[in-house]
């Protein structure tokens, strides 16, 4: 299915990403910073995905009754690796805010900027 | 003819190594002293070997470092590099001696030899630098030492001093950075040569680009007039830096920069095509005049001497920017003239203030009773300035005079007049009222030696100190270099045998450049 | 088994990522044990790329396909004369690990000792990754590495403020990160491989795609957040003044120089592709000319020694984009010359301002009045460094801005040369203002007077990396000529 | 600044969609993508690797060392917490007058962030010992059926959450022993340095495995021990970045 010129999976990955990126400069809150850019991450994880997706294919293990065709088994790779690469920016980023919360007692963008 | 040879790299390298054990004697007076001048003496005995051999012909040549074709860290004694070290190792030995004496007291002596011996390596450097790279790198090598000899009183006034210094100096250093970079990628080589490096086929505006980046670069050193902002404000340092450092090392280091774009980066011809050198003299003329005029109105001694240096500067960079073989030969011998009798003047006026704590020209009424020596030193440098005959400027004016005939500016030679009486106008009267000047009864500030004895001479010009008016010479450290100027300066009129520096050489430097069949081959 | 040296290219990021979770176990015993290990590790590490750059001199690129599967079936990594960038890598962490034994005395709480060297190891491991992979994919993953190390060695020392600065990298660098990852997905659908030269090869057989030229310009812009070129900088001032010092030097020397690897590397798939990139490379130079002069003036308001530093950072990669961006030889000879000066510069500015900072605890100019003469060694380390970074012939800075300005003239860039030789001055305010309170002034505080000479393990590393300042200034010929045939590649490729 | 964030989105939307508008259509077998070296793999992945899952074989051998990076990356992820200060030391002063702006702060280290009604904690113990048993065969069976080292460590690490959710974290501590943190949570990095190290002794390339049927066995050994590695691994690491996070 093709809207506005794109395949509407390729518009889902275009919106998620957006509404992401929009959550990360738009939201003062840094927990809500954070979500945004998981919500990136997951959207470009989903392009990759349906990037290596072939219509009616198995998933890559080849065993006894699957076939012919099979999605693209490297695709995959990529969104679990990247998925762990999140998954520790993520923990990285929380003990950050952590900290953060522990020293100014807030994590509010707007209220960080005023203190020393 | 070109010889391999280590001594155009010893001469910079010993005055390098000599500031290293400066600083690392650091306390021991004896050993800061005796590294000092050893370095001094030896750097001069070095470059003095080379005479010979630059006399009869020889080119000493030593490549150090290759960074890329035609870009080379490399050391080349011709003929005017040769009589430029001449001037400024000869100079050293003898401001060496002199700023023993006169800083006996200061403090952090072992940072201003150690740094007073770096500037004097760079200049050298600069006097062999065999390309723009080599001279670009000494002259920022020159600016960056020269700082703390500046800044040296620590004083919030030699700090700004300091500062205004290196805007001025690193401003310089960046347009001739900018110029050797263009004239790198239009000629693809930086190597001087005799008839220069660049050709018409660069282009008339990328020309003028790097001329005008080169000679502001050079000009900013050499205080030609809308840059010469640094050099009055400079004289905050101690006397002996004033000395070398702005009358002769770095102002010097300027011009040299500026006759090597000229006659070496460029070539006579080239520029005579394109006209470039009528600006630079014209803009040369103008600084004399004003310089002079400026330096009317000076009453502090070492301030009116800073626009004097200025105006003589540009009568160097006038002759230069004749282009013509005999104002080219004025140019030289001017290096060694003007440098003899400014650091005569420079002498003097440090040793009365060091014995009577005098800096202003209106406060000299007498001294010339109290400071016979120095004072009849000083009026020979003066009359060296005016131009009379038998004094080295006469050479200079001499030569200028018949080189600006040539190139049929004859409104030079009016320039040449004005000057002449003007420099007539601020010296006259300072020994005017020298020898024959009341002392006004006023309440004068003390020198910095009275009192206190701390050699022989001082004890004596101690005890007649009381009675005003009474001979209180400089001790003998201070005199005896002033003395040696003076006379040199009178050689230099009187004579084209001056050891060490004769004019021969000059002769040389000019033939080579104009390529005309020289004395000696 | 037959040994070969291209697998050994495979043990130059493993080993000092291996070495990280050992580091753990050996600091259980005792923690300043795990400073000698990692300081063995990284001499190790240093050792091998030494022997591998010989090898490269001597044989040409040294090429490993790892799990023997060849590229673009597997993952390659190439030893090739930008590869050896991991050999000084290693090298200024054999010199920054020793400085940090004593350093972190006084600044990290025994425990997180262990923490803090194996993020170090993998801080080096992921930048040495980065620098030999040839695999997209692999390349997003070690700049991770890099990335997730720095954020957490940013924060390692301080309180709060520090978190802040952290997060605040953490933040623009995941951004910069996911950018990366998204033009390496866009790339891959294109063409199906993720090997650098494969993906150009399928680029430049198939039509031209605003796809691809939008996954260039991706990673492009991503890599330019990594190197904080100047709009995109914001993060890099607190963060690496706020770092304590071994990691400032290691994040302004070495991590930046990610975005300029990264930028290298779009160059090559560009090139490769015949994916014309001249608008940006336009923009490039424009921002890198920018950066040059915004980078020093904003340095010259800063009281903070390290801020200074810092700032002074963005300037410098303003000289590396521009050479890069103007795409002539002797440019882009002299950008990659100085990735490696400044770093060689700023890690000998930031190891020598934290000598001075750990010796007298201060670390504003106006504190720090006089201490010229109670720390004259580190003091003149310093000034060195000052000289190098504002390009005084004849330190290693003059070198590199030499054949940058050369590059701008020889390809009529005027302009852009006269930006590059004059924004150089405004650093050198700077620098005044610094030298002048260290040796011209007066001491105003009693920590200053009383101050004495780090230990040798500090010292040492400065004044080391200080005469390298000096020596590779006078002899940095030898590193032009070694990068000069990497570049005649480079732009052949990008000329055809 | 508000203009200026949707403006960012707005372009950053339009570029984006420019972008994918030109690519080839998904889903088609014969795009570029399918055909390439993904291709190769399926053809020849199950030959050349003995796996029957693809992607735990892109994983594994054929990008074996983006899986060690990953590894590293995890590692480094748990490094960089451990390196932060403890976040509980808050200024003294800063407590009362500012409210919490999030619910971050705990009340206490022994006790449980969450109230956990009876049923749901009879439940975890319950279903715990089944949820490892999965964790276990996704680790083991992971080559030839869904699974593999990450997902294996990603349910690990959620039963071991679940545990100290219900049964406190001094409980769930016990399952990681104190001493053998350090050991365990190395595990990922060093199984591949070891497996890659015997890889290229055994086939003169750095994480190789040997390709013959003679060697099945030995290859099998090799995958299970970099999959156990990565596991038991990786569980370790999520649950010390779990504790590390709040006490």
């Amino acid at each position: 299915m093709v809207l506005f010129g794109v395949d509407v999976d390729y518009l889902a990955f275009v919106v998620l990403f957006c509404v992401g990126l929009y959550m990360l400069v738009r939201k003062s809150n840094l927990l809500k910073k954070l979500l945004g850019l998981n919500v990136m991450e997951t959207a470009v994880f989903a392009f990759l995905v349906t990037a290596g997706m072939i219509e009616g294919a198995d998933p890559p293990i080849r065993t006894a009754g699957t076939g012919p065709l099979f999605a693209n088994p490297i695709p995959h790779a990529m969104v679990l690796t990247g998925i762990v690469v999140a998954v520790s920016v993520t923990a990285v980023a929380l003990a950050l805010i952590v900290q953060i919360h522990a020293h100014y007692g807030t994590i509010e963008v707007d209220e960080l900027k005023g203190l020393p | 003819m070109e010889v391999l040879d280590l001594r155009p790299l010893l001469a910079p390298l010993v005055s390098f190594a000599c500031a290293a054990l400066v600083v690392v004697a650091r306390k021991n007076v004896f050993w800061r002293r005796f590294w000092s001048l050893c370095a001094a003496v030896l750097k001069l005995v070095v470059v003095l070997s080379m005479l010979p051999g630059t006399l009869a012909g020889a080119v000493y040549h030593t490549p150090v470092i290759t960074l890329s074709p035609g870009v080379s860290i490399a050391f080349r004694a011709d003929a005017y590099g040769l009589f430029f070290a001449l001037v400024t190792s000869t100079l050293w030995v003898v401001t060496t001696i002199y700023a023993i004496g006169y800083m006996e007291r200061a403090e952090q002596r072992a940072r201003f030899f150690g740094f007073f011996a770096v500037c004097v390596s760079t200049t050298v450097g600069i006097a062999f630098a065999e390309n723009l790279l080599t001279l670009l790198i000494f002259f920022e090598l020159l600016t960056v030492a020269t700082y703390p000899l500046v800044v040296h009183a620590e004083t919030p006034e030699a700090l700004r001093a300091g500062r205004i210094y290196l805007t001025y100096t690193m401003a310089g250093g960046a347009f001739v950075l900018a110029g050797s970079l263009m004239t790198l990628s239009a000629a693809g080589t930086l190597s001087f040569a005799h008839a220069g490096i660049l050709g018409l086929d660069a282009g008339r505006a990328t020309l003028a680009v790097i001329f005008m980046a080169l000679v502001i670069g050079f000009g900013v050193k050499a205080a030609i007039m809308p840059l010469h902002g640094w050099l009055p404000i400079a004289m905050v340092a101690p006397t002996p830096v004033s000395a070398l450092l702005h009358a002769v090392a770095v102002v010097k280091a300027g011009v040299f920069g500026i006759t090597r774009v000229i006659y070496n980066v460029f070539g006579a011809d080239l520029l005579g095509e394109l006209g470039f050198a009528s600006y630079l003299g014209a803009l040369a003329a103008c600084t004399i005049l004003v310089a002079s005029v400026m330096a009317l109105r000076q009453d502090q001694l070492k301030r009116r001497l800073a626009y004097s240096t200025i105006s003589q500067l540009a009568v160097a960079v006038l002759a230069a920017s004749l282009l013509t073989p005999l104002a080219a030969l004025a140019a030289v011998v001017h290096l060694a003239n003007q440098a003899f009798a400014k650091i005569t003047m420079f002498f003097g006026t440090g040793a009365v203030r060091e014995m009577t704590g005098k800096t202003h020209a209106s406060q000299l009424a007498g001294i010339g009773r109290q400071m016979p020596y120095t004072m009849g030193a000083f009026t020979v440098a003066a009359l060296s300035f005016v131009g009379l005959p038998l004094f080295a400027g006469f050479k200079t004016k001499w030569y200028l005079s018949l080189g600006a005939l040539h190139a049929d500016a004859w409104w030079f030679l009016v320039v040449m007049l004005l000057s002449s009486l003007l420099n007539a106008a601020y010296w006259f009267p300072i020994i005017h009222r020298a020898y024959y000047g009341q002392r006004v009864a006023q309440p004068e500030r003390s020198g910095r030696r009275q009192g206190a004895g701390l050699d022989v001479d001082r004890d004596a010009a101690g005890a007649t100190a009381a009675s005003a008016g009474g001979k209180r010479e400089a001790p003998l450290v201070l005199l005896v270099p002033t003395l040696i100027c003076a006379a040199y300066v009178i050689l230099l009129g009187t004579t084209a045998a001056v050891p060490g520096m004769p004019t021969s050489i000059a002769l040389i430097a000019v033939y080579e450049t104009f390529g005309l069949a020289g004395p000696v081959r | 088994m037959t040994f070969s040296w291209s697998q050994a290219v495979a043990w130059l990021p493993v080993l000092p990522l291996a070495a990280a979770a050992l580091v753990p176990i050996v600091a259980q015993r005792n923690a300043r044990a795990a400073g000698g290990f990692t300081f063995v590790v990284t001499l190790l590490t240093a050792a091998l790329a030494v022997a591998l750059t010989i090898r490269l001199v001597a044989e040409g690129p040294l090429t490993v396909h790892l799990g023997g599967w060849v590229a673009p079936y597997g993952i390659e990594l190439r030893f090739d004369r930008l590869g050896a960038w991991s050999a000084p890598l290693a090298t200024f962490f054999a010199l920054v690990v020793p400085f940090a034994w004593r350093y972190l005395e006084g600044s990290v709480p025994r425990e997180r000792w262990a923490a803090f060297y194996a993020l170090m190891l993998l801080n080096l491991g992921g930048l040495i990754g980065f620098s030999l992979t040839v695999d997209l994919f692999n390349l997003f993953l070690a700049m991770e590495v890099v990335s997730i190390s720095s954020y957490a060695l940013v924060a390692v020392a301080g309180r709060g403020t520090a978190a802040w600065a952290a997060l605040k990298y953490l933040l623009l660098g995941s951004v910069s990160s996911l950018l990366v990852l998204f033009a390496v997905a866009l790339l891959f659908a294109l063409t199906g491989s993720l090997n650098l030269f494969d993906v150009a090869a399928r680029l430049a057989a198939s039509e031209p795609s605003p796809a691809a030229t939008l996954a260039l310009a991706s990673l492009a812009v991503a890599f330019v957040v990594k190197a904080a070129l100047f709009p995109l900088h914001v993060w890099l001032p607190d963060a690496h003044a706020i770092a304590p010092s071994p990691v400032s030097a290691v994040l302004s020397g070495l991590v930046v120089k990610i975005g300029i690897v990264g930028l290298v590397r779009v160059m090559q798939l560009a090139g490769e592709s015949g994916i014309a990139l001249d608008v940006f490379s336009e923009l490039l130079m424009l921002l890198g000319a920018v950066a040059i002069v915004m980078g020093a003036f904003l340095a010259i308001f800063q009281d903070d020694i390290k801020l200074m530093l810092a700032y002074s950072t963005i300037s410098n990669i303003g000289y590396i984009v521009l050479g890069l961006g103007l795409a002539v030889p002797f440019a882009v000879s002299g950008a990659l010359v100085h990735v490696f000066n400044h770093a060689l510069i700023k890690v000998t500015l930031f190891l020598a301002a934290g000598s001075i900072i750990h010796q007298t605890g201060l670390r504003t100019l106006t504190d720090l009045r006089g201490v010229g003469r109670t720390l004259p060694q580190t003091c003149a380390a310093m000034t060195l460094g000052a000289m190098a970074i504002v390009g005084l012939p004849p330190t290693a800075g003059f070198i590199s801005k030499w054949y940058i300005g050369l590059g701008a003239f020889s390809a009529g860039r005027v302009a852009y040369g006269f930006a590059l030789v004059f924004g150089a001055l405004f650093v050198f305010i700077y620098y005044v203002r610094m030298l002048n309170t260290f040796y011209f002034q007066r001491a105003t505080r009693e920590e200053v007077v009383a101050a004495v000479e780090p230990p040798w393990s500090m010292r040492g590393p400065v004044i080391a990396l200080a005469a390298a300042c000096l020596i590779v200034g006078l002899f940095g010929g030898i590193l032009l000529a070694f990068i000069t045939p990497a570049v005649g590649e480079l732009l052949a490729a990008m000329g055809s | 600044m508000r203009w200026l964030g949707l403006a960012l989105v707005v372009v950053a939307a339009a570029t984006l969609m420019l972008g994918v508008a030109d690519l080839p259509p998904h889903g088609a077998p014969d795009a570029p993508v399918h055909t390439h070296v993904g291709a190769r793999y399926l053809e020849r992945g199950v030959a050349e690797t003995g796996m029957r899952n693809l992607v735990t074989a892109v994983l594994l051998v054929y990008r074996g060392f983006d899986t060690f990076l990953e590894v590293v990356v995890i590692f480094s992820a748990l490094v960089a917490v451990v390196a932060l200060p403890r976040g509980r030391a808050a200024r003294p002063d800063d407590g009362d007058d500012r409210p919490p702006a999030a619910s971050l702060t705990a009340e206490g280290p022994a006790q449980q962030l969450v109230s956990v009604s009876p049923v749901v904690a009879f439940v975890v113990q319950l279903l715990g010992p089944f949820i490892a048993v999965f964790a276990l065969a996704s680790l083991y069976r992971g080559h030839v059926s869904p699974g593999g080292g990450f997902q294996s460590a990603a349910i690990f690490g959620a039963l071991f959450i679940a545990i100290a959710l219900v049964q406190g974290r001094e409980r769930a501590a016990l399952l990681v022993p104190r001493g053998a943190r350090v050991w365990l949570q190395a595990l990922g990095p060093l199984s591949f340095a070891l497996i890659g190290t015997v890889g290229w002794i055994l086939t003169g390339a750095f994480l190789g495995y040997p390709a013959d049927a003679a060697a099945y066995a030995l290859r099998e050994a090799m995958v299970v021990a970099v999959e156990v590695g990565i596991a038991v691994g990786g569980a370790v690491i999520l649950a010390q970045l779990f504790m590390a996070m709040e006490g």
